[in-house]
Order: structure tokens, then sequence, then C-alpha cells
């Protein structure tokens, strides 16, 4: 019985891996289903066991069986390690996504799997810290905070519980890395957030996914159950989101934990010692915690050697938006942003040239091609006035009207805003309006309360074009300072690079004088 | 004095070990712990905030208060930022300035501009940061997206919500969770359609609100606002003063506008509600200036008479007249008075001065009678002194908290709210009560026992627990051993061991798992800090007092008294009634508990008041009755007092009150009792006079007045007129006087002056040369009597016995809206949420007879009927009913019986046997007393008719 | 409903009750000093009328009580 | 009519497991039995996990998952982020809403479909996306969204 290899990742099943998968069943073949390797120009993608190893085809429809199966299939890639878009990458987290039965822990162990947990526990919780120190592991959900000295201070705070939480709350825009992981190799989570309880001495953990993710959230939760004597004595438990963005940010999320409404909490205290249910809590990202077997497995100094300036290790990018090889890319910190657009991305869909990039999600800057050169690393992005966040990179063609964009930004935030502060509860929506009025060209003249007698301050006149701009800086400034989180703090970021790098699109002052008389 | 906010440091006091730092070039040192907004605030630089105010934890949503942090990014929150060691903060920068704009900017774009016609005009802090922040245009503009166009809820009597004014601060919200522990509050919704909602997206009225004040208190807008204010306008001063409600003694500013009195404010300072209040202290207070009012002094023949309004010396010489002629008929002890649990300190002294003083005898008893006068005897029995042990602030340090016999959140509602705080903290709970109080299980709190007991076997469930206790080796042996009677203890030891009075074998009598019992009692003495509050469930049995020395034995082996977190407890019924004990009321003992009897004592009185003193105990209330009935008891001056609907059985007290020759009632309004009144003296309320209340923590505080009497004098005033006129001679000028002779006849008082009261807001007996500072905490060191006194607490069952005809037990306890006998807070808008006492019955006995929700029930017993209207619920056992006395119609009391505690007469108001039937409606008494009521309270016009 | 004096012998009897477990003699002296301490003259004297009354059918350890009680007048 | 005695059920069924923090998974849990949090059952949340009525509904107002009346028989969710849009999703959007007759963020009267919108479904390379009944959908074009629509109308 031929075996063969069909991704079951959500972005599989979407373009039709389900049906192929029942197509090869329905001709005999044993169908492993698997996570995704990640490049989604080739799904559905089928691999077929043969003695010179695995031989992939992509994309496959249902009525290819046969093709594939006598190896006559024009979509033939051979193995897909060659492939171009693989055959650079550095797989240290993603290194069994697409290769094992993301459920099997005989495909895991097999894999490689537990090997990290087993070389944790043989050392003290001291020496598991240490060790992510020295691999120079930064959080991967945006800020980059390095994960060791969290967890250090987790272990230094003596408490009756602790908690390790895993941040799956992945909403930006652009980004799938930590779905494609539980999807794809749900028991390297798993086995990172085992290791993270022995070093900090937490019994408990939670991986909070958010509900647009169901397959995620299945996989993990069926992989919780099936590991759950290895992880032992230590538990986890999988909680849903509920359509609530803001609760990736790291103590909304703790608060919905707790079952409450998802609001920013206010730091001091950090959730490292004060977190869920006010006990130490060591918070991560999905790929923070996946990253940490292969560094207790095969040691910090080989994470370490990869990266660029304080940037260790690798990142798996996930280059998204109007592009044609789209999809995940694990490499080590310092490529170019010219180089994944262009060269490993392969351009637009569209064909048009690209006018923007949005990197970091959707409060991440718009870079327009003239700052290609940026080496993707936490500083080069910071100044640059942009961000990385969590490594997912949005690509535009020409078409993009980037006015809009800075709307859609402030709108976004206007949607997901907890309400809690008021920069980003009523900049938001005043962000819109104004915005509204800046593309509209047409300022706001004064209401009928300026021109009462009474009201002395406030002036009489229409506001100019660039009365109306300045607005839009100062509401971005008082956004960027004054909100409690990055949700308010950091849609300045699209909105201000858009501005920036695109003021053509914000209407000129000669138009819009043409436009008032 | 002048109307000034109190000030606001913007988060709570830290208390954590000195940090210095730099702000704004001053250097300063301040608790760790501390925010930079409130070290800024000591020393005078006020950070702009909204969303900060110091009752409520910091919050971090309005993003006024940034500042900048040498060596730090960003502009942090000042609210949410602690201080640290050699930080260096500026609050006034450029950038600052312009971030603070930028958000006011924001908050006015969504805000009304009506500040000149708003109702929080000046007295607004948006108005107030607005300015403070230098906005001075708003450049969005006022045609964005807006809540302006959201409905007011005018739903509660008291205050108004209107969401257009509303900042979305989180403050009423947080007050609501904080605060009271209600958490009736959320905000609905998220982003810029957030709103605060109570509930549901329900009115107030109809949400889980319970209408303390928090939120309004709270609120830097008028979205959340008292109606006295939008129909009064802002109060233009202010005078601090205490709560003539429950024993919290909660201090409240009483703000004013001229005369009139617009709001009470709970004031941050108040010792015992530290800023917080409850639906009655904060906002029954109408019934000060309600037009049933008696602001005429009057006076009749007799009682099927009408009343006539007469001159004040007409009625003070009639009093008099009338009694030295009854003293004459029928002898010096055929007269006496009751003090009020209602009145000052002083009034109290007053009262029972003048029964000692002028009328020659002891016959002087006080409303405590009837509610902890088993507490007197019990903790002076075993403790050496006749009161708590503790402060309130003392159940923060408390680990497992024991309520016995309590309704805390509706009879003493602020107190609960810092219980319930604690409890939200961890501490454990266990509820000994025969109803499901609110306690047992409401959001947030959960009992982990609760022991719902058959009314009536207190005795025998604590010694249950007693007997757990010493059986299995839990007794902190070093504590009895060194600061109890040995041989005492030994005995008792013995007493409770027996297996008589183990769990197991009270299981039936008292209906709870033997389990149980013996969990709950493993949890107070192996728990940490375990204080235990009890109230008149625990009093109000005919073993009242075997109970609460039950109560202290258990405390007493577990090492529970003389510690913070720990101790015995009373939770006092009236704002003054331990005052009215401390003051000499009952008829056996002079102020500070000493029995009449010790001629040194006496002494001491009768060399000050020139008389000699009856050295033989007086006249107990039941027994002045008693008395009256037989002939030999003739008049009785009664201050503030409502005997006829607070006592039990109705019929009796009727019946003593007919037999007089001369009632005098003193009292606001024509209460029950003056219904068999022959001179009625208009009393004075807590606003209209200067005094003292003593609260259950013993803590003195001074009541100040806020207005003039409307009837022209104080009532210590009125009592000094009756004793000149009966020849005392008597020549206070001023209340402190009477504070300063009480100081002088009582040791525990010895340093209490009205200065020392003004200097240090409240003081807390004893307070004497030993104790200058006072006494927070008793029995510290050592008990006050020496070595704590065990005391065999036998358990003798109540002879009010359930059989086939009264098949059910009555327990009748208070609700939050309503007060004692409802004569003020029947007069406020409090009857929106009890307009009438139901009888609560179990699904079970209603369905048995026939009865449904709604319906009205005939409530027998041995000793009456009424009627009233049934109310089903499990919250009560199968087996017993219960029901409130707030209002007259009821006629509780017709019901309860002549049964009373064996050591001091409290009577036995929780446990009485009876049958409940459906009924058509009011009984034969009910009616026939209604229309002797209205018939009493004829009052002949001056002008006759033509 | 009890009348004065049936009242008198009631509470005297319940006071007694309570004080049972200590014995028979210690518990009549308690509640003979109980009385002493909190009853008006009016009630002690009404305590030993009762006891001088013939046609009253007192529980002993009542009438201990009141025996003691005028001993101790 | 509202079947309070099912929802009790539920809740009973639900409280066996004894979970801390369990809000949002009751929640999600009667939603998932009963397509929707009927307001009536508040007052039994609140009462099995000992919380206010006020904080239950306050959680349940602000995560847009949680609805609090019974769905439209198909629900469209059309992911509306920026990798999307930049695959033309407002275009798709607008197709979407002709089709089927509805405007995005709200039930056609006639109870048949909902098109709602979600904000990234982690296809982003593959967009415009969508869940159709909870069924994920990808690279939707003009074809699509007549299949789409053929297909809520069955």
């Amino acid at each position: 019985m031929t075996r063969v290899f069909i991704s079951k990742d959500m972005a599989s099943v979407a373009l039709g891996a389900d049906a192929v998968a029942q197509a090869f069943a329905k001709a005999g073949c044993e169908v492993v289903r698997t996570g995704s390797h990640g490049l989604f120009a080739i799904e559905p993608l089928v691999e077929v066991e043969t003695s010179e190893g695995r031989v992939a085809y992509g994309p496959v429809g249902p009525d290819d069986v046969a093709a594939v199966l006598d190896g006559s299939h024009g979509t033939r890639i051979g193995a897909i390690a060659d492939h171009p878009f693989f055959v650079r990458q550095q797989r240290f987290t993603f290194a069994r996504c697409g290769v094992t039965d993301p459920l099997s822990l005989s495909d895991y162990g097999v894999h490689g799997g537990w090997k990290g947990l087993e070389a944790a526990t043989a050392l003290s919780a001291q020496d598991v810290v240490d060790a992510v120190k020295a691999s120079g592991l930064r959080g991967r959900g945006g800020a980059g905070f390095p994960t060791g000295i969290k967890w250090q201070t987790v272990l230094d705070t003596p408490a009756d519980e602790k908690f390790i939480v895993c941040n799956a709350d992945e909403g930006d825009s652009g980004t799938f890395a930590d779905r494609m992981l539980m999807e794809g190799d749900p028991y390297c989570l798993i086995e990172g957030m085992a290791i993270a309880g022995h070093a900090v001495g937490a019994g408990r953990g939670y991986i909070y996914i958010r509900s647009e993710y169901p397959f995620a959230i299945e996989a993990m939760r069926e992989a919780i159950a099936r590991s759950a004597s290895r992880i032992a004595p230590f538990t986890l438990e999988v909680r849903v989101g509920a359509g609530a963005y803001v609760c990736g940010e790291e103590t909304a999320l703790l608060d919905s934990i707790e079952g409450k409404r998802g609001q920013v909490r206010a730091k001091p205290p950090l959730p490292a010692i004060e977190g869920l249910w006010g006990k130490p809590t060591v918070i991560n990202n999905v790929l923070s915690l996946a990253a940490v077997p292969f560094i207790l497995a095969e040691g910090a100094q080989s994470y370490a050697d990869v990266g660029f300036g304080r940037s260790r290790g690798t990142m798996p990018i996930q280059i998204a938006g109007n592009v044609r090889n789209g999809g995940l890319y694990e490499v080590g910190f310092g490529v170019t942003l010219g180089e994944l657009v262009n060269g490993i991305g392969g351009g637009t869909a569209s064909g048009r040239p690209v006018r923007a990039v949005q990197v970091g999600g959707p409060l991440g800057a718009y870079f327009p091609p003239s700052m290609f050169h940026l080496p993707f690393d936490y500083e080069a992005f910071a100044q640059a006035g942009g961000l990385i966040g969590h490594a997912g990179i949005t690509v535009f063609d020409d078409s993009v009207d980037m006015a809009h964009m800075a709307r859609f930004a402030m709108e976004f935030c206007a949607v997901e805003s907890c309400g809690k502060c008021t920069p980003c509860r009523i900049g938001s929506t005043r962000g819109v309006e104004l915005i509204d009025r800046i593309v509209a060209k047409a300022p706001r003249a004064a209401g009928a309360l300026e021109t009462m007698p009474q009201i002395r301050n406030a002036s009489r006149a229409a506001r100019t074009h660039d009365e109306e701009v300045e607005l839009l800086r100062d509401l971005c400034d008082t956004m960027k300072h004054g909100s409690l989180c990055a949700l308010g703090g950091f849609t300045p970021y699209p909105v201000l690079s858009a501005l920036d790098h695109f003021p053509e699109d914000f209407g000129g002052g000669d138009a819009l004088r043409e436009a008032a008389e | 004095m002048t109307f000034t906010r109190e000030k606001d440091f913007g988060t709570p006091a830290a208390s954590g070990e000195a940090v210095s730092l730099t702000i704004d070039g001053q250097e300063l040192t301040v608790p760790a712990g501390t925010s930079i907004m409130r070290a800024a605030a000591m020393v005078e630089t006020d950070i702009p905030k909204l969303c900060a105010t110091d009752s409520l934890e910091s919050f971090g949503s309005c993003r006024l208060c940034l500042v900048e942090i040498e060596g730090r990014n960003g502009y942090p929150a000042s609210c949410t930022t602690p201080v640290a060691p050699g930080m260096v903060v500026r609050t006034e920068t450029d950038k600052l300035r312009k971030l603070r704009r930028g958000v006011m900017e924001l908050y006015i774009s969504d805000h009304p501009l009506d500040c000149l016609t708003c109702s929080a005009n000046g007295d607004c802090e948006l108005q107030d940061q607005a300015g403070a922040v230098g906005l001075r245009d708003v450049r969005f503009g006022y045609e964005g997206e807006n809540h302006l166009e959201g409905c007011k809820d005018e739903s509660n009597p008291y205050f108004t919500f209107d969401p257009a004014k509303c900042i979305v601060c989180s403050r009423c919200v947080r007050a609501c969770d904080e605060t009271q522990g209600t958490l009736a509050l959320t905000v609905d919704g998220r982003g810029f359609a957030s709103k605060i909602a109570a509930s549901q997206d329900e009115d107030f009225l109809s949400s889980e609100c319970v209408s303390c004040g928090a939120c309004v208190q709270a609120c830097p807008t008028s979205a959340l606002i008292e109606n006295t204010v939008i129909e009064k306008g802002t109060p233009d001063r202010a005078v601090v003063t205490t709560c003539a409600y429950c024993g919290v003694g909660c201090t409240f500013r009483a703000e004013m506008r001229g005369e009139e009195l617009v709001r009470m404010v709970p004031w941050k300072d108040g010792k015992a509600n530290h800023g917080h209040s409850c639906v009655k202290g904060r906002f029954a207070w109408g019934y000060a200036r309600h037009n049933d009012r008696i602001v005429n002094p009057m006076v009749r023949g007799s009682v099927d008479e009408p009343w006539r309004e007469v001159s004040w010396e007409e009625a003070i010489g009639h009093v008099a007249r009338e009694f030295r002629r009854i003293q004459n008929a029928y002898g010096t002890r055929s007269i006496g008075g009751i003090t009020s649990s209602r009145c000052t300190n002083e009034e109290t002294f007053l009262v029972q001065k003048l029964v000692r003083q002028g009328f020659g005898n002891n016959n002087v008893d006080t409303c405590a009678r009837v509610c902890h006068s088993p507490t007197g005897y019990g903790l002076k029995t075993t403790f050496g002194t006749s009161a708590g042990t503790q402060d309130f602030d003392s159940v923060q340090h408390a680990d497992v908290i024991l309520v016995i016999g309590a309704n805390p959140t509706d009879g003493h509602p602020v107190f609960a709210s810092h219980m319930k705080r604690r409890l939200r903290q961890g501490a454990k709970l266990i509820v000994i009560d025969p109803r499901r109080i609110d306690l047992v299980r409401s959001p947030h709190i959960e009992a982990s026992h609760h022991l719902p007991l058959r009314p009536g076997t207190n005795v025998a469930m604590l010694t249950a627990m007693a007997h757990v206790i010493v059986t299995e080796g839990l007794v902190d042996e070093a504590y009895v051993h060194e600061r109890c009677d040995r041989d005492a203890y030994a005995e008792w030891a013995e007493f409770v061991s027996d297996p008589s009075r183990s769990p197991e074998a009270i299981e039936e009598l008292t209906g709870v798992p033997a389990q149980e019992v013996r969990a709950a009692a493993r949890l107070y003495a192996t728990g940490g800090n375990a204080a235990i509050y009890y109230g008149l469930g625990v009093t109000e049995h005919s073993q009242g007092s075997s109970t609460v020395m039950a109560i202290a034995n258990l405390a007493m082996a577990t090492g529970n008294v003389g510690k913070e977190g720990a101790g015995v407890n009373p939770l006092r019924g009236q704002n003054n009634v331990q005052g009215a004990c401390d003051m000499g009321s009952f008829p056996h003992e002079l102020s500070g508990y000493r029995h009449i009897s010790d001629a040194e004592t006496r002494a001491l009185f009768e060399k000050d008041w020139g008389a000699t003193l009856d050295p033989e105990p007086g006249l107990r209330i039941p027994n002045m009755l008693d008395a009256a009935t037989d002939g030999t008891f003739k008049g009785i001056f009664i201050q503030g007092e409502d005997i006829l609907q607070s006592d039990p059985n109705t019929r009796h007290v009727a019946a003593g009150l007919a037999a007089m020759e001369c009632v005098v009632v003193q009292d606001l309004f024509l209460n029950e009792t003056a219904n068999y009144a022959h001179v009625f003296l208009p009393g004075s309320t807590f606003l209209e006079k200067d005094g003292t209340f003593t609260n259950a923590e013993r803590r003195i505080q001074l009541v100040r007045k806020v207005m003039e009497p409307l009837n022209g004098y104080a009532d210590w005033e009125v009592v000094q007129l009756v004793a000149n006129a009966m020849g005392l001679g008597w020549g206070y000028t001023h209340p402190s006087q009477i504070m300063d002779e009480i100081a002088r006849l009582t040791p525990t008082f010895a340093g209490v002056n009205y200065d020392a009261l003004e200097q240090r807001g409240s003081v807390q007996w004893p307070m004497n040369e030993a104790a200058p500072d006072g006494t927070p905490m008793m029995h510290i060191d050592h008990f006050v009597r020496g070595k704590g006194m065990f005391v065999v607490t036998d358990y003798v069952p109540t002879d009010e016995r359930t059989g086939p005809r009264f098949p059910l037990l009555l327990t009748t306890g208070r609700i939050l809206s309503q007060y004692n006998v409802g004569a003020q807070t029947r007069r406020t808008a409090n009857v929106d949420w009890h307009a009438e006492d139901r009888l609560e019955i179990h699904p079970h006995d209603a369905e048995n007879r026939g009865v449904r929700d709604g319906d009205w029930v005939s409530l027998r017993s041995r000793a009456g009927e009424t009627t009233l209207r049934a109310k089903i619920t499990d919250r009560v056992a199968p087996g017993v009913v219960y029901t409130t006395f707030h209002h007259p119609d009821t006629q509780a009391n017709v019901i309860t019986t002549d049964f009373s505690d064996w050591a001091t007469n409290c009577p036995e108001y929780k446990v009485t046997a009876v049958q409940v039937t459906p009924s058509n409606g009011p009984s034969d008494w009910q009616k026939s007393y209604r229309e002797l009521a209205e018939a009493s309270r004829r009052i002949e016009t001056a002008e006759p008719a033509e | 409903m009890m009348n004065t004096r049936e009242h008198l012998i009631y509470m005297a009897g319940q006071i007694f009750r309570n004080f049972a477990s200590r014995g028979e003699e210690a518990a009549v002296s308690a509640t003979a000093e109980h009385l002493v301490l909190y009853w008006d003259p009016h009630m002690k004297a009404q305590a030993l009328d009762i006891l001088d009354d013939p046609e009253i059918d007192l529980p002993e350890p009542v009438r201990a009580v009141f025996g003691k009680l005028r001993v101790a007048a | 009519m509202t079947d309070i005695a099912g929802i009790q059920t539920a809740i009973d069924r639900f409280m066996q497991s004894d979970m801390r923090g369990a809000l949002l998974p009751l929640l999600h849990a009667l939603q998932e039995e009963f397509g929707h949090v009927d307001p009536a059952a508040v007052p039994l949340i609140a009462d099995a996990l000992n919380l206010s009525r006020a904080e239950v509904h306050g959680v349940i107002s602000f995560y847009h998952d949680f609805r609090t009346e019974p769905p439209a028989r198909h629900v469209v969710k059309l992911c509306r982020a920026e990798s999307c849009q930049s695959r033309g999703g407002a275009a798709i959007e607008a197709q979407l809403s002709h089709q089927l007759g509805v405007a995005m963020g709200h039930s056609r009267k006639d109870g048949q479909v909902a098109l709602e919108p979600v904000y990234c479904l982690g296809l982003c390379a593959i967009g415009p996306n969508a869940l159709v009944d909870d069924r994920p959908v990808a690279r939707i074009d003009s074809a699509r969204v007549v299949a789409i629509a053929n297909e809520v109308e069955a």
C-alpha cells in the first residue's frame, strides 16, 4: 500500500486538501495527514513515499491521483527540502512541521521529540533558566523581551503556585506561524511548556488560542490528552478566546483566562510576579516556547550561533498578502526585507509592482520599497520607526490606497479597543473620522458651537488641510505615548508611516484648495 | 465650617519601608509601594487625574497623570507606577502638557458642553482637570460619534445616572466591586461603545445595586449624582458628623446649602467606615424634615382624648407634677424611665441621671434589654468587660471569620463590605444561621461551612464545636494555661468532652450533619486568626447569655482573644446601643458597668450629684410592665423608643402601658407607644444637636449639629427642663459638660473629652491614664477581669416548643433598606425596596399549606395572631419561617412570646412556635389596632372648626 | 399568659436550670445571688411573699432559692 | 421560548468539570449547544459560578463571539484584515454582500444567512478568506462568491 503525506493544516484544507486526501484514500493509499511545510503556492501538496524518500507534488487536485501515483504529474517537485523556498531555511522550530503526523507520539519521538524535556529534567531549574538565557532567545510575540530573564523572575518569586501561559492569540493579519506550529507540531509546544514548568516551578499551564483557529484548538486539545502522562505532573489546558484581538496583549489574556473582560491591566505588577490569579506567571508566545525544546536538546550555543546582533536564533517569518510565494520561512535574523519580498516571496501575486509592505501585523509600519535594505532585526526595525512584531509581512501592490490603509488601522483599533484607556477608546474613533475628512478633502468647518458668541476660545475658521493633518499627527502622538497597551500605542505606526511614506494618498495642498473654492 | 473638598491623593496609602525620590526637584521620602501620584500629592504636587481616587486601587485608564522618569522610556502613568529609590520624576514638561491636553481634547469631544447648567458645575473633576491641563479648543469638533443621546436612568429614588456625562473611567464599577463588594455594575460592550451598565444593562433599581452610594461618591462628573444635588444645588458648607442608624457608626459629611441639608457623604477619615456608606445613612435622612415630625409638645388627660398642643412650659410642668403626684401616691419606685439607643451618650446619661437623682430609684432601662443585654452579661462574666474586643479594622487580619446569628450585609452593611473585602482576599468563612443569609453565598463570597441549625440550638451547637476542639486536641494549651482560670477551664473541658455534647449526639437536635460541625470547629481552631462576629441571633434567645459565654469559651480555648484578626465581636443593632449601655442605662449598674450595690461607686455619684442613690437594682422593662399591670408602677418617661412595636408580646406591653397614669413619650413622631401616652414631647434628630455616639467597636464619635432643632430644643435640653422642673437644678449649657461629668464619674472614660474627640476624630474606650490613646483592642496581655473565665454553658432548651398546633418556628430579622421599627426609614424612599414585611416560608411548607408566593397568610402563635404576605424561598429551611418587623401594620410582636434570656430577660424574638395558614387579609387585632391608633393620633387643632 | 407571680417563679426556675449543671446546692446559691444582683426590691419582696403563700405549689429548687433570698435579705 | 431548564441542565453538566475561571468556557459551551447565550441564562450562569449578573453581562458584551440572539442558519465570516485586503478583499466583500443580500455585520431578514467580519484567520498568503459555517475557504474570487451564495441558500 502506498503511503502518501497530505497536510491537514487549515490553509491546506481551505485550498482543498481534504478532498485530495479522500481521493487518495479511495485509490487505496495509506494517507498520513501532516502539518504543512509552509509554502501555500504548492498546496494541496502530496508527498508520495518511495524508496528514494518522499516525492512531492503540488498543487494537486482530487482528479490528479493517478498522475501523481504514476509519477507523471506536472507539478512534481521531488524532495521538498530541495525546493528553492526551503533550501536556505534554518528549521529549528519548524523542523517537524509538514514531516510528521502531528498527533503521532511515535513520530514525535522518532524525530527528536522530548529530547529537550529529558535534558531539562536532568538539570536544576536554575540550569534550565540559564540555558534559555544563554541561547539569547527573545520573546517572539513582538516585544522581544529576553525569555530567560522573564523566567528568572518567575523562578525567583516565591509562591504556592505558578503558571505557564502560552499566548496563542495570534491575531495579527499576516501571521500564521503559531497556528501552523500548533496544527503541525503540537507536541513541540507542549514540550516547551513542560520545560518552562520545570524551569520555574509551575505545575500548570494554559494555552490561550483564539477562536478563529478551530483546527489548532482541536489539535492542541488532542495532543494534550495524548501526552498527558509524558509531561506529568505538569498539566495543560486549552482556553479558547472569543473574538477579541486585544487578548493577545498578555495582561488582557490573563484576565480573559480568569473569566473576565479582556481588559488590559496596568503594569506593574509584571505578570512574572503577579500574573494569572495573582500568581507568578510565565507568559510566552507559541514560538518562544516552541523554540525551547531545540535549545535544551541541542544546546544553547547552537541556537545562539545563528542570528544577527542582539537578535539570536531563527525567526519563522511569515510572508503574506499579495505575494507569489507566500508562506512560512524560518531563518536566522538578518535577512533583508527586500530579499524576503522579492527574492523569497517572488514579488506580488498580482504581478504588479510592490508599493508597500506592512511588517508586524496591524500595528506595524508600512514600508516603501526604498527601505527594503532593512535587515530583519528587532533593533533595526525599531530604529526605522517600525517593529518586527510577530514577523508577519504583508505585501501590497501599487493598487493600494495608503490613506485607506491608515484609516483601516484606526478602524481596526476602534473595533478591537478594549475601551479601558482614553487615547485608544476615543482616539481611534476620532482617528477614523479625521482621516475620512482628510481624504474627502472636507476639513472641518466651524460648527454651530464654535460660532456661538459665548464660545470665545475656539477657532471660528474652517480648518486647513495642514491643520487637519497636524491634528492627526497630534492624535497619533497622544495615542502612541498615552495608551495603556500596544493596541492604542502602536496603531500610530501604520498611520504615521503611511502618512510619511505615502503623503500623496492623503491629498495634496493644491488639490484641497481647489476643492474648497 | 466652609465647604472644602476632601483632599484626594489619587491612590490608597502604602505602608512599606521608606523610599526617597525626587519629584520636580523636590526630594521626599514615602513608604515603598506608594504611587508616584500619591507621593506627589503628599508634597502638594497635584498631578492631573480622572480615573484615580484614593479610595480605589489604581487603574491607569484615563492617561492624564503621565509623568517622565529619568532613565525610563515613555510616559508612565503616575497612578500605577510605584516609587523607587533615587527615582527622579518630572510632572510638568511641555511634552506632558501636550499629551494631557490631547487626552482631555478626546474626553471633551464626547461630552456635553453644558457646564453652566450642569448640576455638578463647580463640583466636577472633569471640569477642574480640563482647566488644569489648559484645554482651550477641541479640534475634533463635536460632530463625531458620541454618547450624548444616552437616556438618563432615574429609577433609583436617590440618584440619577446620566450616561451622556459619563467618561467611562470605571470608578463607579470599581467602587461597587472594591468598596461595596456587590459587583452590580459593569462596562457593557467595549471600545468606543463601552458604557456603564447596572447588572444586565437594566435600570439601577431593578439591578443588583443595593444603593450604597459608593458609585455616586466615586463618580468624578455628574454622570452619577444625588437627586438632592440636582434639586437643591451644590453644597456650600459641610459638617462632619456620625450616622444615626446602625451600630457601625459611619462618619459622614453633612453637606449643606444654607440651612438645608443637600447630601450626606461618607467621610474618608471615618475610622469605622473609611469613606463607605449604605443606603440608610447615605440617603435615608429625609425623615429629619418629614411632615410627620411633631414639633410642639402635647398633653392629654387620657388616651382616648385627642392631643392638645401646649407650650413647653405647660408640658414640662405637667410632667413634673404628674411624676411627683404619682410618687407621693404610690411610692418612690412607682415611676421610671427608658433611655434610647438612638440618642447621644449625653442624653442617655441625663435620662438615667434623671431617674436616679430625680426619681430616686433605679427604674431605668434601655432597649439594649431587648437586643444585646446578654452580651453585657456574657462578656462581663467571661472577659470582664461588657463590650466587643476588637476594632472593625481587625477583620482585615482575620483568617477565619465565624458569623453566628448575624446578617451583616443587611444589618451592618458597611462593616459587611469590609468583611467581604477580607473574604475576597481569601479568609475563610463559617456561617451559623438558620437562614441562608447573603454571606453564605454571594458573588465572590462563599462560606466554607454553613451550619443551618434549628432556631434555639445555638448553645448545643457551640458546645459541640467546643467538644471537637477539646477532644481532638485543638485547644491552644499555652494560651489557656497562661491567660485563663485553670480550674474553670478544667471544669469546662470536662463538661464539653462528654459524649452527649458531641456533634453526633446533637445532630438530631440541631439538624446539622455532625461532620460539618466537626469540620467547622477544626477550621475555626486551626485556620489562623479566627474572629467571631455575632448579632441578635445569638442574644435574643432564652439562652442568649449562655450563647455569648459559649462564644467566649471558644475564643479563649483557641487563643483567639487579645490579638489582631480575632476576638469576639458583637454587632450592635442601633447607633448608640453600646453607648446607652456604657452610660448606666441598666437598672442594676451605673456608667462603666459598676453595680449599683457598690457603695464606693455610689458614693462617687452621690457626692457629685448631691443626692442619695437607691442601692437596690431597679426594674427591667418587662418587669416594669408586669409591675404596671399589678398596679405598682404608674409613670414612665420614654425617650426615643417605641416599645409597643419593638418589644415582645405586644398585648402585654399595651396592657402595661394602659395601666399607667402618666406615660411620657419623647420622639420625633407619634409612634405606636404614643398611642398610650399622656404627654408627648417632640424630639430632635441627630442633625439638630451636638453629642456623641459610641459604636460597636467602643468608638466614641462626635455628633455635630448641622441645623437648628425643629422643636426648639435638643433632647438633652428637654431632659434638663424636666429635671429642673422637678427641682434638680441642672445647668448644662453644652453636651461637652455632660461628657466631662461622665469622664469624672467613669474610670473607663476618664480621658474622654470633646477636645480630644475634635483632635483625634474618635477614641475607643477605655481611655484613661492607663490607656491615654484609647483601646482599639482589649485583653491584649491579660483579660480585664484578670484570668479569662470559662463558663459551663449547659444547653437548656427553651420552653417555647413546636407541636401539632404550632409546628413551625418563626425567627425574625432585619433587611438592608429598613431600620428597626422603621420610624425613620419608612418615612423615606427606602420603602421602594421594602414596602411591607413578608413571611419567608420554605416551598415545602408553603405547598403543604396551599400557600403561593404573595398570598396573605395568617401567622399564629400562643401569644397572638397577625397576617402578612408570604414569600416562598429556600433561604429558610423547612420548618422555619422568617419575617422582618419594620412595619407597624405587620405587628410581628403580637406573635412573639414572654420567654426571654434566663440571665437578662432579653426577649426570645428568634424562636416562636407558630402555625401559618392561608388568610384573606388583616386579622381582627390588626384592624382594631389600626382604628385605635388612628383615634389615638388625633390632634385638636388650635382653631376650633365653626 | 403568666401573671407576675407565675412569671417570677418561672424566671427563678429558668435561672436555676441554667446553673443546674453545677449541682443543686451551687445552683441554688448562684440563682439566689443572681436575684440579689438583678431583681428590684419589689420583685424580691414578692418572691418572699410567694414563699409564705401556702396556696402556691412552688417547685423545690425555686423554694430553696427564695429561701436563700430571705436569708440574704 | 427560552429553554431555562435545558440551560440549567447544560450548566450543571458543565459544572461537573470544576474548572477555574470557567466563565468563557461555559459561555462557549452554552453557545455551542444553544447557538447563542440567552440573556435569561445570565442569572443561572452567575449563580453557578458565583458571579454577579453584571460581571457575566460585562463579559458577554465584551467578546464579539458571544451572541445573545439565535444565529442565522448560515454564517459567513469574511476576513477584513490587511492581508486579505491586499488581495482584493474589499471588492470581494462588496460582491459577497450583494450576492447574499445582506450587509456586512448583519443577518438577512429571513434568517437564512449572516455576513460577519472576522479579522484574520491565519491564512494570509491565500486570501481573501472566509469561514463558511466554520469551513475555511481560501482564494475567494467572483466564482467562489457565487458558490458560497449558492451553498448558504440551501
